[in-house]
Formats: C-alpha cells, sequence, structure tokens
C-alpha cells in the first residue's frame, strides 16, 4: 500500500465520518439531505477503491440517487404546511 | 419513564453515546481476529462459473448461484410498492397526473432524454453478463426516465390502468415466480438454470425484473406526490388522503 | 366383560357429568324443560355407572385406564376402594342437589350457565376421586377451581365478584403451592402412581431434608381446598354463592376434594412409614386440631346462619384429616368415613339455610325464632343434621367420631380424644341455640299467622330431598354395619392402606 | 494494518454513530437517515472483506449479497419514507409522539 | 416427490399473494381462502414425509452449500411451520367475515391490501423457517418486518401509524444489527450456510461478537424486555386479525432464529454468563410484562402486553442449555427446548383465540375497555367462554397446552439446578391469572344498561371458540406433536443439528 493510496483512502474515510456526522446533525433538514446524497456518492468512490466498480455503480445510483430524492422529496413535504387531514383520521 | 422529555434527552444522549462506543470498540476487537487470506469463495465461484451461463462473477452469484436471494430481493421491492400503495390509500397511481408542462426546454429534454435513458438501461441489462451492469442498474435507470416522463406532463406511469400498473409491479417477481414452477414440473430443482441456455434464462428474468424495478422506483417517487398538482391551478379536488 | 369396556368405564362416568355439563350450555338459557331433563337425566347415568362400577371392583377386577400425555406424564384413571368413598358420596349428591337446585333457583337468570358449570364441577370432583397418579389429580384439581369460579359469582353481585376473587386468589395459590411440591418430588423421584408401593420409601436418606419441605408445600397445596386453618379464610367469603352451591360445593366437593387430596399425599405419595419416621404426622394432627377448635370458636359467634355452618364445615373437614394423621386402622377409618358421613349431614344443613332463605327470608339465627311450627319439616331435617354434627348416637356423626376417639386411644395419643371431646360441646355450643330459638321460642312478630298459607312450606322440589339427606345421616349412623355402608368401606380402606 | 481492515473500522465507526444517532434524533426522517447510515457503515464493512488480498478477481459473493443488501435497504427506507409522509398528513407532527411512548 | 414438497410450501403463498394483488376484493377473499388451506396441506404433508425419510435438505438451483442456499427442515422448522400453519387457516377464514363487515369506504381500501400482504409474510415465514443460509435469513426478516409494518397500518388511522413507524424503525435497526453478525461470520469462516458454520465456529473474540450482536438484533426484533417499547401500541391498535398473526407468529420467528442460532451455530461458542442473562431477561419480561398487563385499561393492550410476558417463558432453554457438560445434560436440555417450543405453540393458540375475542368485543361494543365488557358473558358467551378457556392456556392450568409447556420447562430448570427459575415461571403464571380473571370479572356481572351490541357474525366466535378448544386439546395429548419436534434431534449439544 504505498503512501499515496493510503492518503487516498484516509481521505475518503475522514470525508466519510464527516460527512456522517454532518448530515446527522445539521439544523436544516434541507441541508441534511444533500449532505447524506454527498456521503453516498462518497461511499460509491470508497466502493470503487475497494475494487468493487460495478457495485459502485449501483450505489451511485441507488443509494445516492434514488435515495437522495426519496428523502429529498419528503424534506420538501414535512416542511410545507401540512394540509387539513381528514377529519376520520383523528 | 413519563419524566418531561427535556430531562431524558441528556442522560439517554450520553448513555447511547457511551452503548455506541462500546458497541464500536467490542467490534474493532472482533475485527482483529479475521484472517487476512481471502477465506471467502472466489475459488469456488471462479470453478463454477463456466457453467453459469454469464461471465462477470458478481453476476454469475447474484443470478445463478444465490438466484434465491435476489428473487426475495424482489420481493422486498414489491412490498416496498405495496406499502406506498397501502399509506397513500391507492390502488393505482391515476389520479397524480399533471398537466403539459408550457416550458418548451423541459419537453425537449424530456424528448432527448427519455429515449437515451432507455438505451442505457438497455445497455447496461445486456452488459450484465459481461461486466458491471445488471437488473437493479437498469431498472434505477429506467425507473428515473419514468419520472422524468411523469414530470414533464407526458403520458407515464400514472396513466396506465390499476390492473395493467398493479400487473407491472409483479412482473418480475412473477417471472422468477414461473421458472420456479416450470423447474418443479420439470423436476429439477427450483431456480435451477440449465447450463446450456443458463444465459438467455438469466436475461429473460433480468429483463422482467428490470421492468418491475423501474416500474416500482418511479411509483415510489410518483406514488408519493400530492394529488393532481397543476403547476397554476389550485387542486381540483382532495379526495381523502 | 373384556377389559377393555371396563377400562372405559371411568371415562363414562366422567363424560357423563361433561356431556351433560356441554349439552346443557349449548341448550341455552331459553330451554328450561330439555335442560332438567338433560340434567336428572346425566346425573341418574352417573349414578349408576358408579354404582355398577363398584359392584365390578366389588368382585375384584381392576379397573384402570391410561393415556400418555407427554413423555413421563400419564393420564391414569383407576377406581380403587378410596376413590370408591369420595366418588359414590358426590355423584349421589349431585343427583340430589339438581334436584333441590332446580326447584331453588326458579327462574332466575342464567340458569343455563350454573347448571353447566354445576355438572362440570362434579366431573372435577370425580376426577379428582378418580385420579390413578399425581399428575391427574392435579389436573382435576385445578379444572375444580376454575369450574366453580363462575358459581361462586354467579349471581353478580358485587361482593360475589369480591368472594369469587379471594376464593381465586386462595385456590390458585394453593394449586402453585401444589404444583411447585409435585414437580420438585417428580424431579426426584420421577412420576408417582397411586397404586405402586410409596415411590419416595426408596429414595435416598440424603434426600430427606428436601422432602421434609416437599411435603408441607403439597399438604398446604392441598390443604387450601380442605380449609387448613390458615387457609380457611375463603370458605366463608364463598357463602355469597347461591345456596345449592354451598350445599354441594362447599360442603361437599370442593372442601372433600381437599380432604381426599390430603389423604392421597399422605397414605399414597409419601406412604404412612415413611412420614412417621420423618415425624411429620403429628404436626398435621395438631394442625388438623387447631382448624377443629379455632373453626368452631369461630362459629359460636357468627350470626348470618350459613357463614355459621361455613366456620362449622371449616372444623368438621379437619376431623377427616385428624383421622388420616393419626396413625391405627379405626382412627383412619373414622376419619375416612366421616368424609361420607359429614357430606350428608352437612348438605341437609345447608339445604334448610337454603330453604329457610327461599320462603320465609330468613338469613340469620335470631330470625329463627318459631320456625319449628311453621315450618316443621324443615325444621326437622335441620335438628337431624345438628344432632349429627354435635355427634348424638342414632345419627352418622356419632360414628366417625366414635372411631376416631377409639383410634386416638389405640394409636396412644390421648389428647386427640380431648380434641374430639372439646370440638364435640363447641358444636353443641353453637348448633343447640339455634334448635331452641326455632321450636321453644314464639316468633318475635306476631304476625305468625299473616304469613300467607303458601309460606307454611317450601315446594316439593326443594322439601323432598332436604328429607332424603336427613333420612340418609340416620341410614348411615344406625346401618353402619351393613355391608354397603360407607363405614364398611372405609374400614376396608383403611385396612388396604395399612396392608392387613 | 491493511488497507480492508481500515475500511472496516471505518464501517464500524459509521455503524455506531448512525445507532447512536437513531435513538437520540426525534425527527422520523433524520430516524431513517441514520438508518441508511448505519446500512453503509455495514456495507462497508461487508465489502471490504470482500477485498482482502484476493488474485484475479475479488470475491464475488459478498459484493452480490451488498448489491442485494442496497436494494433492500432502498425498498426499506421508501417504505419508511411512505409512511413518515402518511404520518405528517395524518397527525402533522414530524416526530413521534411522547405520549404513545409506552413504559 | 418430497423434494418438491418444501419449495412448494414457499411458493403457494406468493403465487397466492400476487393473484390477490391484481384482482378484485371478491377474487382475493376466495383466493386468500383457497392459499390458505393448500399451503396447510401442504405442511401437513410435508410433516408426513419428514417423519419418514427424516431431515431432508434442498440445494437451490442445484448448487451446494458454500456458494449455493440450502433449504433444510428438521423437526424445529416443521413445528414452526404447523404452527404457522394453524394460526394462519383461522386468521384467514377470521379476516374473511372481519374484514368483510367493515362498510367504511377508508376500511375498505386497506382491507384489499391485507390479503396479498398476509399472503406474503405468511409465505416469508415459510420461507424463514426452511432456509439454512443466514444471509437469506437477512432478506426474509427485512421482508416479514415490512409486510407486518403494512399490515399494522392497515386501518391508517393515527394510533396505528405510529406504532407501525416505531415497528416498522425497530424492525429495521434490527435487521442491520443482524446483517453485521451475518458479516462478521462470513469474514471469520468464508460460509453462510448453517451447517457449514456450526462446523466450523471455535470460540473466539469474532465468534463472541457475532453471536452478541446476531442475538441482540433477534431480541429487538422479539421485543424481548427491555426493548419491547414496539410491541404493545403496534399489537394492540392494528386491527384483531392482525394483532393475532404479529402475537403468534412474527414475534416468534425471530425467537427460532435465535434458538438454531445457539443450537446450530454458536453451540461452542455460548457460555454460562451468556445463558444466565437470557435468563434474567426472561424473568425480567415475564415480571415487567405481567405487571404493566394488570394496570392497562384496554383489553388489547393487556393482551399485547401478556405477550411480552409469555414471550419470557421461552428464554429458559438458553440457561439450561448454556452449562451443557453437566451429567446427563442432553436429557434436560431436550427437555427444556420441547418445553420452550410447546409453549410458543400454546401461547401461539391462546393468544390468537384472545385476539381474536377482543377483536369481536370491538366490533359489537364499540371499545374494548375493561367497563364495556359488564355483561357480556349473556349476550355473547361464545365469545367469553373463549376468553376464559384461552386464558387457562395462558395461566398454564392443567388441562392446557400452557400446563404441559410449564411442566416442561420447570422440570428442566430443576434438574439441571438452576432452581431459582422455577419460582419466576410458577409466579409468571399467577400474576397471568391476575390479568386474564381482571378481564372475565365484568363479564360475569349483570349489564346494567342494555345498549345494544352491533351485530356479529356467527364465524368470527366459532374461529375465536377453534382455537382456544385447540389450545386445550393440545395439552391433552403431547407426545405426537413433540415427536415431530425432535425429528433430526434439533436440541441435541454435539456439533451443529444432524445433517
Amino acid at each position: 500500500m504505498t503512501l499515496n493510496e493510503w492518503l487516498l483512502d484516509g481521505l475518503i474515510v475522514f470525508a466519510l465520518i464527516w460527512l456522517a456526522l454532518k448530515a446527522l446533525y445539521t439544523r436544516d433538514l434541507f441541508k441534511a439531505v444533500f449532505l447524506f446524497i454527498v456521503f453516498g456518492l462518497i461511499m460509491a468512490l470508497a466502493w470503487v477503491r475497494l475494487k468493487a466498480p460495478d457495485i459502485a455503480l449501483a450505489e451511485a445510483a441507488i443509494g445516492a440517487g434514488l435515495t437522495g430524492v426519496l428523502l429529498l422529496d419528503a424534506a420538501r413535504h414535512f416542511n410545507r404546511p401540512r394540509p387539513t387531514p381528514h377529519p376520520a383520521e383523528k | 419513564m413519563d419524566s418531561t422529555t427535556e430531562c431524558i434527552k441528556k442522560p439517554l444522549s450520553v448513555l447511547s453515546a457511551l452503548f455506541a462506543a462500546v458497541v464500536c470498540v467490542f467490534l474493532a476487537v472482533a475485527l482483529r481476529e479475521i484472517p487476512d487470506e481471502p477465506g471467502g469463495l472466489t475459488a469456488a465461484a471462479a470453478a463454477e462459473i463456466p457453467r453459469s451461463g454469464v461471465e462477470h462473477p458478481v453476476t454469475a452469484v447474484l443470478l445463478n448461484f444465490r438466484v434465491y436471494d435476489t428473487w426475495l430481493e424482489v420481493g422486498v421491492l414489491l412490498m416496498a410498492a405495496m406499502g406506498m400503495l397501502l399509506f397513500q390509500r391507492r390502488s393505482d397511481l391515476r389520479d397524480i397526473r399533471l398537466m403539459p408542462s408550457p416550458e418548451p426546454v423541459l419537453h425537449w429534454l424530456v424528448r432527448l432524454l427519455f429515449p437515451m435513458l432507455v438505451l442505457v438501461s438497455g445497455y447496461l441489462l445486456w452488459m450484465g453478463k459481461f461486466a458491471a451492469g445488471g437488473a437493479f442498474q437498469a431498472g434505477v435507470v429506467l425507473g428515473s426516465g419514468g419520472v422524468l416522463l411523469w414530470l414533464a406532463g407526458h403520458p407515464s406511469l400514472t396513466n396506465f390502468p390499476g390492473r395493467l400498473f398493479r400487473s407491472l409491479l409483479i412482473v418480475g417477481f412473477l417471472s422468477f415466480l414461473l421458472a420456479s414452477i416450470a423447474n418443479m414440473a420439470f423436476g429439477q430443482a427450483i431456480l435451477a438454470f440449465p447450463p446450456a441456455y443458463a444465459g438467455t434464462i438469466i436475461l429473460i428474468l433480468e429483463a422482467a425484473a428490470t421492468l418491475s424495478i423501474a416500474a416500482t422506483v418511479s411509483a415510489l417517487i410518483i406514488g408519493l406526490q400530492p394529488v393532481v398538482r397543476d403547476r397554476d391551478r389550485a387542486p381540483i379536488h382532495v379526495p381523502s388522503d | 366383560m373384556n377389559a377393555f369396556w371396563t377400562n372405559l368405564l371411568p371415562v363414562g362416568v366422567l363424560a357423563a357429568s361433561f356431556l351433560t355439563g356441554l349439552g346443557i350450555l349449548l341448550l341455552g338459557e331459553a330451554r328450561a324443560r330439555a335442560r332438567v331433563v338433560v340434567n336428572l337425566f346425566g346425573a341418574a347415568l352417573k349414578l349408576a355407572l358408579v354404582l355398577w362400577m363398584g359392584w365390578l371392583t366389588y368382585n375384584g377386577t381392576l379397573i384402570e385406564m391410561r393415556f400418555s400425555m407427554v413423555a413421563d406424564l400419564e393420564f391414569v384413571l383407576r377406581a380403587d376402594s378410596l376413590s370408591f368413598l369420595f366418588m359414590g358420596l358426590s355423584s349421589a349428591l349431585w343427583l340430589i342437589t339438581s334436584i333441590y337446585a332446580i326447584g331453588y333457583l326458579g327462574n332466575g337468570p342464567n340458569r343455563a350457565r350454573f347448571f353447566g358449570f354445576f355438572s362440570w364441577c362434579i366431573t372435577a370432583a370425580v376426577g379428582v376421586a378418580l385420579a390413578g397418579n399425581v399428575i391427574t389429580f392435579f389436573i382435576f384439581y385445578e379444572f375444580l377451581t376454575l369450574s366453580t369460579y363462575p358459581l361462586v359469582v354467579h349471581s353478580g353481585t358485587e361482593n360475589a365478584l369480591k368472594g369469587g376473587r379471594t376464593y381465586l386468589f386462595y385456590t390458585m395459590g394453593g394449586g402453585a403451592l401444589f404444583f411447585v411440591g409435585l414437580i420438585w418430588l417428580h424431579v426426584l423421584a420421577g412420576p408417582i402412581d397411586f397404586a405402586e408401593p410409596s415411590v419416595v420409601a426408596g429414595l435416598p436418606a440424603g434426600l430427606q431434608p428436601q422432602l421434609m419441605i416437599i411435603f408441607p408445600l403439597m399438604i398446604f397445596g392441598v390443604g387450601v381446598k380442605a380449609a387448613l386453618f390458615p387457609f380457611h379464610g375463603w370458605l366463608p367469603i364463598a357463602m355469597v354463592a347461591p345456596a345449592p352451591v354451598s350445599a354441594l360445593l362447599h360442603a361437599v366437593a370442593v372442601v372433600k376434594a381437599g380432604a381426599f387430596g390430603v389423604a392421597r399425599v399422605v397414605y399414597h405419595i409419601f406412604g404412612l412409614d415413611v412420614l412417621s419416621d420423618f415425624g411429620l404426622l403429628t404436626p398435621l394432627a395438631v394442625v388438623a386440631s387447631i382448624t377443629i377448635v379455632y373453626g368452631s370458636l369461630r362459629a359460636l359467634t357468627q350470626d348470618d346462619l350459613k357463614r355459621r355452618l361455613a366456620y362449622s364445615t371449616v372444623s368438621q373437614v379437619s376431623y377427616v384429616i385428624l383421622g388420616v394423621s393419626v396413625l391405627g386402622v379405626t382412627a383412619s377409618a373414622g376419619g375416612l368415613v366421616h368424609l361420607v358421613h359429614q357430606g350428608i349431614m352437612k348438605i341437609t344443613l345447608f339445604f334448610c339455610a337454603g330453604l329457610l332463605a327461599e320462603t320465609v327470608h330468613v338469613k340469620t339465627v335470631s330470625g329463627m325464632a318459631g320456625l319449628g311450627r311453621r315450618m316443621p319439616w324443615t325444621m326437622a331435617a335441620f335438628t337431624v343434621g345438628a344432632f349429627g354434627m354435635i355427634g348424638l348416637p342414632p345419627i352418622a356423626g356419632f360414628i366417625s367420631k366414635w372411631y376416631l376417639g377409639l383410634g386416638a386411644l389405640e394409636a396412644g395419643q390421648p389428647w386427640v380424644v380431648g380434641v374430639l371431646v372439646a370440638s364435640t360441646l363447641l358444636n353443641a355450643g353453637y348448633f343447640l341455640p339455634i334448635l331452641y330459638t326455632a321450636w321453644f321460642t314464639e316468633s318475635v312478630s306476631d304476625d305468625a299467622q299473616a304469613l300467607p298459607a303458601s309460606a307454611r312450606e317450601a315446594d316439593g322440589w326443594m322439601l323432598y330431598p332436604t328429607i332424603i339427606t336427613a333420612v340418609l345421616s340416620v341410614l348411615a349412623g344406625i346401618a353402619a354395619g351393613a355391608g354397603w355402608s360407607p363405614l364398611t368401606l372405609a374400614r376396608a380402606v383403611a385396612a388396604g392402606v395399612y396392608g392387613l | 494494518m491493511s488497507q480492508y481492515q481500515f475500511y472496516s473500522l471505518a464501517g464500524m465507526v459509521l455503524f455506531a454513530l448512525g445507532l447512536h444517532a437513531l435513538v437520540i434524533l426525534p425527527h422520523i426522517l433524520r430516524k431513517i437517515l441514520s438508518i441508511n447510515i448505519m446500512a453503509g457503515g455495514v456495507f462497508l464493512f461487508l465489502i471490504s472483506i470482500a477485498a482482502r488480498n484476493f488474485e484475479d478477481f475479488p470475491d464475488p459473493v459478498p459484493q452480490a449479497m451488498l448489491l442485494t443488501g442496497v436494494v433492500v435497504a432502498l425498498s426499506a427506507t421508501a417504505f419508511a419514507v411512505a409512511l413518515a409522509r402518511r404520518i405528517y398528513t395524518v397527525t402533522g407532527r414530524s416526530e413521534l409522539d411522547e405520549e404513545d411512548r409506552v413504559p | 416427490m418430497s423434494e418438491t414438497l418444501m419449495p412448494l410450501a414457499i411458493l403457494l403463498p406468493f403465487v397466492g399473494s400476487l393473484i390477490c394483488f391484481v384482482s378484485r376484493h371478491r377474487v382475493s377473499v376466495f383466493t386468500g381462502c383457497v392459499t390458505a388451506l393448500l399451503t396447510a396441506g401442504t405442511i401437513g404433508w410435508l410433516t408426513y414425509d419428514v417423519a419418514i425419510h427424516g431431515v431432508q435438505v434442498y440445494a437451490l438451483g442445484g448448487w451446494s452449500a458454500p456458494l449455493g442456499i440450502h433449504l433444510r427442515v428438521d423437526g424445529l422448522a416443521l413445528f414452526m411451520m404447523i404452527m404457522s400453519a394453524i394460526v394462519g387457516v383461522a386468521v384467514t377464514f377470521y379476516a374473511v367475515s372481519y374484514f368483510g363487515e367493515h362498510d367504511a369506504q377508508e376500511e375498505k381500501r386497506g382491507a384489499e391490501l391485507f390479503w396479498p400482504i398476509w399472503m406474503f409474510l405468511w409465505a416469508s415465514m415459510n420461507a424463514l423457517y426452511l432456509s439454512g443460509d443466514i444471509f437469506n435469513i437477512y432478506v426474509i426478516l427485512e421482508i416479514l418486518g415490512l409486510a407486518a409494518v403494512g399490515l399494522v397500518a392497515l386501518t391508517g388511522r393515527r394510533a396505528v401509524l405510529v406504532a407501525g413507524m416505531r415497528y416498522l424503525l425497530a424492525a429495521m435497526a434490527g435487521s442491520l444489527i443482524y446483517l453485521l453478525g451475518v458479516v462478521l461470520l462470513y469474514a471469520a469462516h468464508g460460509t453462510v450456510d448453517i451447517v457449514l458454520l456450526g462446523q466450523a465456529i471455535e470460540p473466539g473474540a469474532t465468534a463472541m461478537a457475532a453471536m452478541t450482536v446476531m442475538t441482540a438484533g433477534l431480541l429487538l426484533k422479539t421485543a424481548m424486555f427491555p426493548l419491547h417499547f414496539w410491541l404493545p401500541p403496534a399489537h394492540a391498535s392494528a386491527t384483531a386479525p392482525v394483532s393475532a398473526i404479529l402475537s403468534a407468529l412474527v414475534v416468534k420467528a425471530s425467537f427460532y432464529l435465535i434458538l438454531r442460532l445457539w443450537f446450530d451455530v454458536f453451540h461452542a461458542t455460548i457460555t454460562l454468563e451468556a445463558g444466565y442473562v437470557m435468563g434474567a431477561l426472561g424473568t425480567g419480561a415475564i415480571l415487567w410484562g405481567s405487571i404493566q398487563a394488570l394496570r392497562q385499561a384496554r383489553v388489547k393492550m393487556m393482551i399485547a402486553y401478556s405477550t411480552v410476558a409469555q414471550l419470557g417463558y421461552l428464554f429458559f432453554v438458553f440457561p439450561v442449555s448454556a452449562d451443557h457438560d453437566a451429567a446427563n445434560a442432553a436429557t434436560w436440555i431436550s427437555i427444556a427446548g420441547q418445553g420452550s417450543l410447546y409453549q410458543a405453540l400454546a401461547h401461539a393458540l391462546a393468544k390468537t383465540s384472545i385476539f381474536l375475542s377482543a377483536g369481536v368485543l370491538l366490533h359489537a361494543a364499540g371499545s374494548d375497555h375493561i367497563d364495556h365488557m359488564r355483561g357480556l358473558a349473556q349476550r355473547l358467551p361464545v365469545t367469553v367462554f373463549a376468553m376464559a378457556l384461552a386464558g387457562v392456556s395462558l395461566m398454564g392450568l392443567p388441562p392446557s397446552g400452557g400446563f404441559v409447556a410449564k411442566w416442561m420447562t420447570v422440570q428442566a430448570v430443576l434438574a439441571a439446578g438452576q432452581w431459582w427459575w422455577a419460582p419466576v415461571i410458577i409466579g409468571g403464571g399467577l400474576l397471568a391469572a391476575g390479568y386474564i380473571f381482571r378481564i372475565l370479572r365484568p363479564a360475569f356481572s349483570p349489564a346494567d344498561v342494555q345498549e345494544a351490541l352491533h351485530p356479529v357474525p356467527r364465524s368470527l366466535e366459532l374461529c375465536a371458540l377453534g382455537m382456544a378448544i385447540l389450545s386445550i386439546v393440545i395439552g391433552l395429548r403431547a407426545t405426537d406433536l413433540l415427536d415431530v419436534l425432535l425429528i433430526g434431534a434439533p436440541f441435541a449439544i454435539q456439533a451443529g443439528g444432524a445433517l
């Protein structure tokens, strides 16, 4: 494991942990979801480093892309003033 | 346990932080004992790949050696779709149709992007045999295409009648089921693909899986949208959501 | 009769009352007439089967039914002489009490539920009698608890429910105690069958301390139902149940099941010789004596008639336990026969109490002034019962007290005779005032004539059973020597136990 | 300390972070987020196991498991998001209520 | 022929589920019933077949163990499948008339999706019991979790949604923690097949870590005492057939997994302390669950806490099997195992009956509050009688299945010398009597106000009564079921179960 490989891996792991911490504990929900999407992309990068390129592609597409979209859409839904629920629901 | 939530938060957070740290150290210690040499199944898999009908090892494992896992995984996706339909009290997506959007840019973008996405999805599906790729990547790409269609107001998943939409959701899971029933009919072990045409069977199953994954993915995104959103007009009616 | 059919007889006896109960419950509330027919037919059938089984055992055929539930758990029904004592008593009295109950309840609410669970209680009681090993005994013992609960809370009033709760608390606790002892013994000595000689005797000496703990656990577990001293609290409270229930259950089925259980534990589980060299028999006799005296003392002060009878039952049942715990054939014969005699006499007294409550709405002893003239037959039966309880010669009570005293002397335990004498005096203390107020005082409210003519005497359904039981208690006393009397049966059992 | 052990350790740390956040954060979406991070941690550990010094190609079985795991995590998240949105529509709250907390 | 029975038991409900998903309500109800009967029949046939040929292994796709996935059926798996089949058929026929009754438009749409999700749940349970591959079990656990939450949140009301969310988060976290254990095992031994792992495992930090982690994840999914927070609201607010499915079957599936892992995979690494911890958890569950049950005002909440308590009884097989170096340890470990499995079966039957009866009460009286139970003995005699019978089995009183289970567990615990568990079990029975009679007592008092009860279809009451009677009958004759359970010696303590 040459030095710069170590450097790269160290950077990726540091980025992962830093992004995870930020994503979990930022105030604003939108920012948290964006950080999570970036976290997903960095994770895909980590998997490429671990010699699993096709899975990295899947993780990028599914993890960052799809989960991100779902969470973004939900975050937007949570920020909108909620429509009056159907009375029967109470 | 019913003290005010505020004072719960402090000790609970410290406690769980401590617990998480302990778990982490405990697992790190366990890591040290894991053997370095690749104790995994690389050799076993390599030996069987010629008989699996595909070249790429991951696809071989995914769609031949452990195809039962993949089948149940498509089942989990189907369950997610059922859950979405249940929570949104819907049986299809018909009432989320969007009015066609006036902006030309979006129209042009969709007309260019959608066929390209379909092409990429097909390529990923085909490439699965030889290199990285496969049903799931292709399905997700196709699904995003479906969402794009809906965004632009083009006829998309929301135009499908109920029964067809739900059939589209189950086609992936059903294909594996039919393959198993066929196996049982011939007296073989279920999900066993004869080496001669294992490749083609896998491709068919993957295609069906791609279709239903695409439908599920776009349904999961479109289905959660509030009903009949029109860019300028107020929502026409709000059925009991 | 090949063996297959005779072995099915015990199941037939149990099924007779179980299916009757089931039928009654399914018939529902409306069909009173059909219910009466089914009930009486079931009771008669059961009595007939019991007598037939008695005749067969008398001729020496062994009746036994085995059925394996789990690996080492066997469901065994066996008709041995001790079981006949209790089974005969409860099936005969069930028939009589059903007749009485039909009259007593008239057209009250929930009668289907009442008669259904009534028959199931009898199934449980007979099951306790027929049980061939300790597991089957425990199964029917707990089934008895469950089937009596709906009867105790039958009237549904607030204190009926409270009474039911106390009843459950005691009996469930007792059941749990017995279960602990039972399973502990099972781990030490393996499955225990009543027929084979006591397995406990063969156990190594090292286990003695554990056995010394298991014995009280089992005795007090069963003692709860036999209303032994510390655990008798539930019996007076359970008097809240309607009269037929207190008559049959709390005088005959439930309480006797407890006494019967003590007999089983002492004779067939531990065996007399093991207990005597452990020195556990005398403490048992002491506890029984305390209960006898305590029960009678409490009875003195009770104004409510049924509670007084309840405390009298608490003390009378301990006669049986006393008889069982005193070494010697005559003493145990006296104890065992008292199981039957006390049943017949006490049921007469409870029938009369029910009659008084129903016809003239008299519930307290003080209110019974001048009843002798107004309800001569009821009071006559009550007097017979009371005299029997005190132990006057012609009636059955005397026989058991006589044998108990004789046996105690033979066994060299004179203090037992002292206890008997003291309790007889106390019995007289709380029964004679009742008779005096009933027969010799003028009814304080001089509207004796104002009572409607019909209040003169209870209707047939209720009166005749009372008279029958009174006659039976006298008969059991006079014809004690006869071939079929409870005494000869008790003697045969005692002889069997002592291996003579 | 080879590469795969380094990444496995990172996976463990992420798993612990996610578990801790799941317990602490009241907001439903953040709980779903923390579960995804936990999943990310476990998958990182899984994929690093596959990458232990190999000859021609990494161990395909963990990679197949990983793909299955990712899709399962995705569908579970989608299910949870659908339920969360339903809860928000019905109750208007984005946290799980306190009075429903059960001893 | 016997080879195809195992996959058939998985495929049939999946086919049923797909048909129900796409077809109209009436067709899906019919398909649901037919599939339920066919699946039960298949399992019956499988039992007959396994009884003759013994343990069977089925290599999926023809690939053998380390690479491919094995389906393996032994007595333990069969016993759980029989339990699911009995409860499944009863719940299916109960649901037919239960959901038929609900006319509100909102309920109707939810009811349509009950059938596909329930069939899916049943298929995944059968798959879980048959599967011999721990990663495959992870995927199935995930389906089980999602399907169960889907069923809980069927009616879409506020209470079920929040309870469902709590349940879902617990289930997802539990599965992930379990997955971590799977990865640890794969890393250490290179295989995920249970039998191979059983042979390869040797005591060490990794094995201990894997065991702890996997057990913790599964404890969360079994709602064991400290981690039971999600169960009571979910089981109490869900509709009656769903609460029955959850309490009787879903919770037991993860218990089965703990049992399978402890006996087949981690038999070499179990320490006495680990066993005592499980015993302590069981004791905590019994005491805490019973005390909470006594404090509840709603019948269904009380029964949900009773589930938390009754699960505690299942856990005494672990301390007993932990000290397996004693003299004739094998005999009483087998008895303890049979005791806990029989308790699982008796509890499943009794709990299903009580939940179905509570459903009838809710349906008839509009609320399951204890005070609304007054005077029901006259008007709903069959339901109250079913509850009483089921209560007898829960209390562990003699004629019932619960008693046989309690008998075997206490006997094994005493024989193993760990006598201190016995008073907990017996005390638990008394506590159970406490809260069962708390439900039954008001039923005997006369109803003061005769408000009209909503008419209840007969089949609802008969399903409840049928299950109650069954829970008593299995107490009378236990030898046959236990012989089935012991095929393939699941509780043997030598290296892994016999292949």
